[in-house]
């Protein structure tokens, strides 16, 4: 059950409120540590100094599922690997985003083998994909960016996203 | 080549009947499988060849026999040289007895042959795939396994690989 | 009231590895990894711990398989190459090195002098990068997280040289077969040359940090013993290596790319844990640095590619002019060259240790069969030797000052 | 002001439950934990008196009784830690055993 | 009814039931909690009997370390829930026996025995404070606050006899 | 002295409402959605093997004694502290013994090796 | 007992409550950014000017997001430990004194700035310390998950070795003002801080209070490099952010604390005594004064966490229970000694006591060197 | 050992007083590097004419198989690019791209260029997928835009003469 049941339809209301917590929500963001490859140290490099990540928000990278917002999927999934992630997903509380950092993570890139998923998509649904090989850290703001202005336009009812 | 290394190959070839190939430099020593441990060894205590660089195995497949090399590629420290030995495996007779005994690192290594190759490690302490998932069929390094590919997307065919793929969606 | 059952869930592959106490459940068994903080990617450990002792350890690799093997033997051998990058994403130089010489050798070609010093320079940046990322994440899981930033300060300095010169920060594919891609631009040598300058003070600055400081010291000293002897039963190279007291370094005993034109040490230290790891380290940062300034001060001018059209491509001004050259430009990049049938093996020191290609070529454009014997793979494999009766906390030093890169085991 | 009874009848009721749990617990950790309602109901009592007197005696006595119970829970834990590690078990029927 | 003696009920309600909590908790941790809530009341009374020293201590004593080591003594053992065993035959009625006479005589003290307020003087500011005790304690009780040493002094070196391993053994 | 207290009563309560206010919003606003894979345990992305223990070292144990022996006697500390002006060199005197006493186990404990933790 | 002294009651507790609260939120943000100066970044600066907004953002955040609750955790507790870890932070300020007093205009009533002044204070504030201590064992063990269970145990073992030598300094504190009310105890310093007559004791204090409240280099609940997120590991949204708030509460009160039994409280600095910036002279600076005192104290909590490497569990019980507790034993009596010495022989002696526990203090650590030494040498 | 540890406490004091290095992306960009593979631009002559001749040696040389190309034939009347042929449909999978600029080493007109942008995140995979439109860049001013007519027998030179590049 959602939010909406228990506000019921308040109309300017919900709207405001859905404003603010979309607001909050990208300010927020608490990514999970999680990397995976090389896109991982362009990760990194996104939280170091020159780039700071933490501006947004974005320096509390949670080591557990349970208290991250988003997962950026750094790196290339190997079907080894794929099991992981989509538990990993599942054990992050709603609401949740991923973001595909990377060719690989979005398509496999140039890794087009028997090895690597074809994507993460097949695994978990993926909001934002960040082309790059690596990505660089503006880039992969840049998707952060473009996935707040997602979230922006969330809806409560989607929060639950069916 | 090298006249230190020459003697300990002719040696190599005396002792075990080894044949012996030469390109830009390197040698490389074929032996028999059941020789290998005892190559080995004896490379490693008499010659103080006291790393196993690398291991791995080449396959060459539809050739039957040998259908697969494995590579020992072996350094001494104290003389710096290097000397590669090699074995042939038939296809019909996946079986190499471990050199784990002699080289420790020789463990994971082989754990890797076998799991890319499927050529078996006799006496090996820990015989379970080491880089791919246990339920994958098939040894990826062997040249008739696939290599997977998938067509890249593009508008022509956008759909149609979207169709077929296995996409979750919530 | 809550009803709580023992969960049984069955000890299953790990049967012969772990102790009896285990089964029985005296001891625990912890996963640590895949997603973990200090497993620096996708290395899953199993831990039987006792308290908080660890009585085995169990590595799980495999997370980060890509198989690039069999992908290269897919590709020409100019297409391959930008997989060489993404192996050992610490260090995109040393392995595009590592490839191109092993290419070079196999079919028999000869650098220009230019590019091999530019080779040189490259890579010892990239060791340098390499050795920062190291000492950052490794003061990071010992919870120095300041040192972790510093290091990536710097670090984001040579990832510009190197943008600078091949227009990527990480994925370089600089070097080709024959040479490098193109001739560096006139402000790099400028800008290595501040670099130069600059580092040695944020090394002092690093040390000031961490060398001698007591809580770094507890963290690091007597931890993680590894002596010469188990070192190279388990195929242990480079830092590592050294740290146990072997002067053991491909550039100085089979120095590649006019090596032996420079003067620098080998740092070496005889204690083999984890601190020794980490001096031996912190003194090959400086001592890549000698290796850049030496070089930059000996670079020769010249061609920085082969002329060899049968191998390299020819300069962009010679296709609207010569048909020739037209001719070879769409052959080598549509089929490739061709490389003999025979094997090579091919060695150079990454910043984690021997780092060899094993090449063979069946007569075609594409590598009959590539193997990369990557460091990280045994260095790894000595850890669970040398945790034992340590407790978890220091794992994570022992692990992170393995310098393990999971794209380097896993490939 | 509430009448000292009142505690002291409060002190019973606690004391009662304690010795109930020492009888019809067979966990020893209960049956300790009870030891320790008991004594505690005993230095309830005792404040209670203390402040009716207005005699200090009644608080230094439940000092003491705290220490003496913090004593007693250390060894008494102890014993039980060790009878487990070699036992694996601390059900107190099996405990006899202990006695041979 | 005076606001305090409503305090007083509520309160030792509350006491009796975290004790009947305790006593009937089939988790040890429960009982271990329901435990610790009866000190906390018991401390408030301590406290509504002016002698806030020796609740404080209380707390911080039994609640504060007492039941952490219980705590500890349960997650170490990993015996929260025990099975329920038999109780010896003869330990229900006595139980209930007692049960009776206890319950009986809390029922006189508060009924037949009815201590009227207005008799108890009001004692001094500082009575129950830490100066008040300090002086006692380290005057006239200044033997048992040493024989406390002793005992303290038994109790750790019987724990760690008891719990500490020699090396060697397992 | 009492008013004191029950000040500090009204905080406590003060508190525990707040505590419980901001668990309840989250309860209330966090949106829900149950899975099984959700609600297991969380163990670095894997399923956790092996039998699930409890158990903890005896260590533990031996800190948490250690500690209820010394936390008495910091205990004791305190109102002696608070008169120790009254009772001059005679109270350090006294201190002294009894620390001294507590020492011998202290040390005892040390020795045995209750502080070490390998 | 009348209406309005409930009324008062409240009001001042929801203050000083609401006071902490915001003091957590603004203290993330000031750690955030504290931390990113010195490590040459810029930290959050976009959720509202220069970043102000942050906290809010992190706790809207926080209530809209999912409550977990793992399917093997032990629900009833599950939902108790936060709340039992982070009422104890906060109830721990209301012996803390934040001034003195001023009377409320119209109504002609004093009010004292402080929500209790008890005569055992010192005694409360061990007491509620240590009950602190069972919410995180508790989150530890409702959880059923092997990483909170080690870290729960972890810091909760830490938590009580370190409260030892944390009474002690405390007792030092008595000692030297002579109550154990905290009020006496910041008036005892009107003249000098402790801090100054007792040095190595506040260091000592400042040491033991970051093991208190977990933090670097004795971070071990948040030692998440070993084992993930520690006790905490299970716990998602609000229950997760009352842990957090905890552990920032505790800081800024146990900051809070370590101003008053050591630096003077909400005293004026010594020279100021007796002008127009007297704490006498207008009550509103006392807050002021207890603020910047702990401003500076909390960033030397962050500024440790920037520079040091963690410290190993083993190593930090034994630091706790081997090198402090003694040494803190140590200066107690060394301060007793001082105060007896002067009663005795004259007020000049009390000096006498920062130069022996500095003696103290250095030769401590320099048997703490000469291990660390031995074991290098070892090695 | 109280000195080390002081000394690593002065050393971050000394940085907190430094210029933070940070850039603050998106407000403020770091300009790349001359040689930035970024995302690709297809050239243009001064004229207008595309330099792409739809030879598909780029989507040859591509390792990551991300370029897709096919070519039809020019006319006088409807001419895109000098030569024979031109690309009639170009595509780029970004996402597959990984960046390499071996197109733009391929190229032997210097027709696909890698450029400067690397603000590249999609919400949907198909977005990424850039079509000939979107990476040919605009006709220089006064020039016409592709197809041209053109008078014939003056574009018959599909290869120019080119430089070798510097960045
Ligand atoms: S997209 Fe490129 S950089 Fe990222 S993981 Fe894949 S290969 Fe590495
Ligand atoms: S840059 Fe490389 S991967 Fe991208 S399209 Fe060009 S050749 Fe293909
Ligand atoms: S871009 Fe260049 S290589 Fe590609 S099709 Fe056009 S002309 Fe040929």
């Amino acid at each position: 059950m959602g939010v909406e049941q228990k506000l019921g339809n308040m109309g300017v209301v919900t709207t405001t409120l859905e404003t603010a917590v979309n607001w909050a929500r990208t300010n927020a963001m608490w990514p999970m540590l999680f990397g995976l490859a090389c896109c991982a140290i362009e990760m990194m490099s996104a939280q170091a100094a020159s780039y700071d990540m933490s501006r947004f928000g974005m320096e509390l990278m949670r080591p557990s599922p349970r208290q991250s917002d988003l997962m950026i999927v750094a790196g290339r999934v190997s079907r080894k690997m794929a099991p992981v992630l989509r538990r990993l997903y599942d054990q992050m509380p709603e609401p949740k985003w991923v973001i595909a950092m990377g060719d690989c993570a979005s398509c496999g890139g140039v890794f087009n083998n028997y090895a690597i998923v074809q994507g993460v998509d097949e695994v978990v649904p993926v909001d934002v994909y960040v082309a790059g090989c690596p990505p660089r850290p503006e880039a992969l703001i840049h998707g952060v960016l473009t996935l707040s202005e997602k979230v922006k336009g969330e809806k409560f009812k989607d929060l639950t996203k069916a | 080549m090298d006249n230190k290394l020459e003697k300990i190959v002719q040696t190599l070839q005396e002792k075990f009947g080894a044949t012996f190939e030469e390109f830009r430099g390197e040698a490389h020593v074929f032996v028999k499988p059941e020789q290998i441990v005892e190559a080995l060894t004896f490379l490693r205590d008499q010659h103080e060849f006291a790393l196993l660089s690398a291991m791995t195995a080449v396959d060459y497949w539809p050739q039957e026999s040998p259908r697969f090399h494995v590579i020992y590629q072996l350094t001494s420290l104290t003389q710096n040289l290097s000397v590669q030995l090699r074995i042939p495996v038939n296809g019909s007779q996946l079986k190499v007895p471990t050199a784990t005994g002699v080289f420790a690192v020789a463990n994971w290594r082989e754990r890797e042959i076998m799991d890319m190759f499927g050529i078996e490690f006799e006496g090996h302490p820990d015989p379970r795939r080491i880089l791919l998932p246990d339920d994958l069929d098939g040894h990826p390094l062997r040249k008739d396994f696939p290599l997977g590919y998938e067509e890249p997307q593009f508008t022509f065919n956008f759909e149609e690989i979207d169709v077929r793929k296995p996409y979750v969606k919530e | 009231m809550s009803e709580y059952q023992l969960q049984e869930i069955p000890v299953g592959p790990y049967k012969h590895l772990v102790s009896e106490r285990a089964i029985s459940g005296e001891t625990m068994i912890l996963n640590m990894g895949p997603q973990h903080p200090s497993t620096h990617g996708v290395l899953r450990l199993v831990l039987e711990l006792d308290g908080e002792v660890i009585v085995n350890c169990v590595p799980e690799i495999g997370y980060l398989h890509t198989g690039v093997e069999k992908n290269m033997e897919a590709k020409t051998y100019l297409k391959a190459e930008v997989m060489t990058d993404r192996l050992d994403y610490m260090n995109n130089m040393g392995n595009n090195l590592a490839y191109v010489m092993a290419v070079e050798k196999l079919v028999g070609l000869d650098v220009p002098p230019r590019a091999q010093a530019l080779r040189v320079i490259l890579t010892e940046l990239q060791r340098i990068a390499s050795h920062l990322v190291w000492l950052g994440t490794t003061a990071l899981d010992l919870a120095a997280m300041s040192v972790f930033l510093y290091c990536f300060r710097e670090r984001e300095i040579i990832l510009d040289i190197f943008e600078m010169v091949s227009g990527q920060r990480m994925m370089v594919t600089y070097f080709r077969p024959g040479g490098v891609w193109r001739d560096v631009p006139v402000e790099f040598e400028a800008a290595v040359r501040d670099f130069i300058k600059l580092l040695p003070k944020r090394i002092d600055e690093y040390e000031a940090l961490l060398t001698k400081n007591p809580l770094w010291l507890d963290r690091t000293v007597g931890i993680g013993k590894l002596d010469a002897a188990t070192a190279l039963q388990h195929g242990v190279t480079g830092p590592m290596l050294r740290a146990s007291g072997i002067n053991w370094d491909l550039r100085k005993v089979r120095p590649y790319m006019g090596y032996e034109q420079y003067d620098f040490n080998v740092p070496v230290a005889t204690q083999g844990d984890t601190y020794a790891r980490y001096i031996v380290r912190v003194q090959e940062l400086r001592e890549s640095l000698k290796i850049v300034e030496q070089a930059l001060n000996k670079l020769p001018m010249g061609p920085v590619r082969s002329d060899n059209r049968k191998f390299v491509t020819p300069p962009r001004s010679e296709i609207g002019t010569s048909m020739e050259a037209l001719i070879h430009h769409f052959k080598l990049w549509t089929e490739g060259f061709p490389a003999p049938k025979a094997s090579i093996y091919n060695a150079v020191e990454s910043p984690r240790g021997e780092l060899g290609v094993y090449l063979e070529g069946d007569g075609g454009p594409k590598p009959y069969r590539i193997h990369w014997r990557t460091p990280s793979f045994d260095n790894l494999s000595v850890v669970p030797q040398i945790v034992k009766g340590h407790l978890v906390a220091d794992l994570i030093a022992i692990l992170a000052s393995t310098d393990i890169v999971l794209g380097d085991i896993d490939r | 002001m509430v009448p000292v009874s009142y505690y002291v009848a409060l002190s019973a009721i606690l004391f009662t439950i304690g010795a109930l749990g020492v009888l019809i617990r067979r966990n020893p950790l209960i049956i300790f934990m009870s030891i320790e309602l008991m004594l505690n109901a005993a230095n309830l009592a005792m404040v209670a008196f203390a402040r009716i007197y207005t005699v200090l005696e009644g608080q230094i006595f439940v000092f003491f009784v705290m220490t003496v119970a913090a004593a007693e829970v250390a060894v008494g834990l102890a014993l039980i830690v060790a009878i487990f590690r070699t036992k694996h078990s601390i059900n107190i029927d099996e405990m006899n055993s202990l006695k041979g | 009814m005076t606001p305090d003696l409503i305090a007083f009920f509520v309160l030792a309600l509350i006491a009796i039931a975290a004790a009947l909590g305790m006593l009937l908790s089939r988790n040890a941790v429960y009982s271990a909690l329901f435990l610790v809530l009866n000190f906390g009341t018991v401390a408030v009374f301590y406290i509504l009997l002016d002698a806030p020293f020796i609740a404080l201590t209380q707390v911080s004593v039994y609640a504060g370390a007492i039941m952490v080591l219980f705590l500890f003594v349960i997650m170490l053992l990993g015996t929260e829930t025990l099975p329920a065993s038999k109780a010896l035959p003869w330990q229900r009625p006595l139980a209930f026996i007692l049960a009776l006479i206890l319950a009986g005589e809390a029922g006189y003290l508060l009924f037949f025995r009815n201590v009227t307020s207005g008799t108890i003087p009001q004692p001094v500011q500082t009575f129950g404070g830490p100066q008040a005790l300090g002086q006692a304690l380290f005057n006239q009780y200044l033997l048992p606050f040493e024989i406390t040493s002793v005992l303290l002094l038994v109790a750790m070196v019987g724990a760690v006899v008891l719990t500490i391993k020699k090396k060697g053994e397992q | 002295m009492l008013l004191e207290y029950i000040a500090i009563g009204v905080m406590i309560a003060l508190a525990t409402v707040i505590a419980v206010i901001a668990i309840g919003l989250g309860e209330l606003f966090g949106p829900k959605k149950k899975s099984s894979v959700k609600s297991e345990p969380y163990e670095s992305g894997i399923a956790p093997i092996g039998p699930g223990t409890r158990r903890m070292p005896v260590r533990f144990y031996l800190i948490a004694v250690l500690f209820i022996l010394f936390d008495i006697e910091v205990i004791f500390f305190l109102p002696w502290a608070v008169v120790f002006r009254q009772l001059g060199l005679f109270g350090l005197i006294e201190m002294t013994v009894f620390i001294v006493i507590l020492l011998i186990g202290y040390i005892y404990a040390w020795k045995k090796g209750a502080l070490e933790w390998e | 007992m009348d209406l309005a002294l409930w009324i008062e009651f409240i009001i001042k507790g929801f203050i000083l409550i609401f006071a902490v609260l915001t003091g957590f939120a603004y203290l993330t943000l000031y750690e955030r950014r504290a931390l990113a100066r010195i490590q040459t970044r810029i930290g959050p600066n976009r959720a509202g000017p220069q970043g102000f907004l942050q906290p809010i953002a992190d706790a809207v955040k926080l209530i809209f997001k999912e409550e977990l609750t793992p399917a093997r955790a032990d629900k009833v507790l599950f939902v108790l430990a936060p709340i039992m870890t982070v009422v104890p932070a906060m109830i721990l300020a209301a012996v803390i004194p934040l001034g003195t007093q001023f009377t409320l205009p119209f109504l002609n009533r004093p009010i004292t700035l402080y929500v209790a002044d008890i005569n055992v204070g010192v005694l409360y504030l061990t007491a509620i310390a240590s009950i602190a201590v069972y919410g995180i064992v508790l989150a530890g063990w409702s959880s059923n998950n092997k990483y909170a269970m080690l870290g729960g145990m972890r810091s909760s073992a830490q938590m009580i070795s370190y409260e030892l030598s944390l009474g002690l300094c405390f007792v030092i504190a008595i000692l030297l003002g002579n109550s154990m009310s905290l009020l006496d105890i910041v008036e005892a310093q009107k003249g000098v801080w402790f801090a100054i007559i007792q040095p190595v004791g506040a260091l000592v204090f400042m040491v033991t209070t970051l093991a208190e409240v977990n933090r670097a280099p004795f971070d071990m609940p948040e030692a998440e490099q070993e084992l993930a997120a520690g006790y905490h590991s299970e716990y998602s949204g609000m229950k997760f952010a009352l842990f957090f708030m905890a552990e920032y509460e505790k800081m800024i009160v146990i900051s809070m604390i370590a101003a008053t039994l050591y630096f003077g409280g909400f005293r004026e600095f010594w020279f100021l005594q007796n002008t127009w910036f007297s704490v006498d002279q207008h009550w509103w600076l006392g807050p002021i004064y207890l603020l910047l005192k702990v401003v500076v104290l909390l960033f030397f909590m962050i500024w440790v966490r920037a520079t040091w490497p963690r410290i190993r569990y083993d190593r930090l019980m034994a630091f706790g229970w081997k090198v402090l507790l003694p040494l803190s034993l140590a200066l107690v009596f060394i301060t007793a000694l001082g105060i007896l010495l002067a009663n005795q022989f004259g007020a000049v002696y009390i000096w006498m006591i920062p130069v022996l526990s500095i003696v103290a203090g250095l030769f401590t650590a320099l048997l703490v060197n000469m291990s660390l030494r031995r074991k290098v040498a070892h090695a | 050992m109280l000195r080390e540890l002081t000394r690593g406490l002065g050393t971050t004091l000394k940085s907190m007083f430094e210029r933070p290095v940070t850039v603050q992306y998106p407000e403020e960009k770091r300009p790349v590097r001359p040689r930035f593979r970024g995302r690709h631009v297809l050239k243009r002559y001064d004229n207008g004419l595309e330099k792409c001749i739809g030879c598909a040696l780029c989507a040859a040389a591509c390792p990551a198989d991300a370029i897709f190309v096919e070519a039809s034939e020019n006319t006088d009347e409807k001419r895109f690019s000098p030569g024979e042929r031109y690309a009639s449909t170009y595509e780029i999978n970004m996402l597959r791209c990984i960046y390499c600029g071996y197109c733009e080493d391929a190229c032997p007109t210097e027709a696909i260029v890698l450029g400067d942008n690397y603000e590249l995140s999609f919400t949907d995979r198909r977005d990424a997928i850039y079509d000939k439109n979107m990476l040919l860049e605009p006709a220089p001013a006064g020039m016409q835009t592709t197809p041209q007519k053109t008078p014939s027998g003056v574009f018959t030179r599909s290869v120019p003469d080119m430089k070798d590049p510097q960045d």
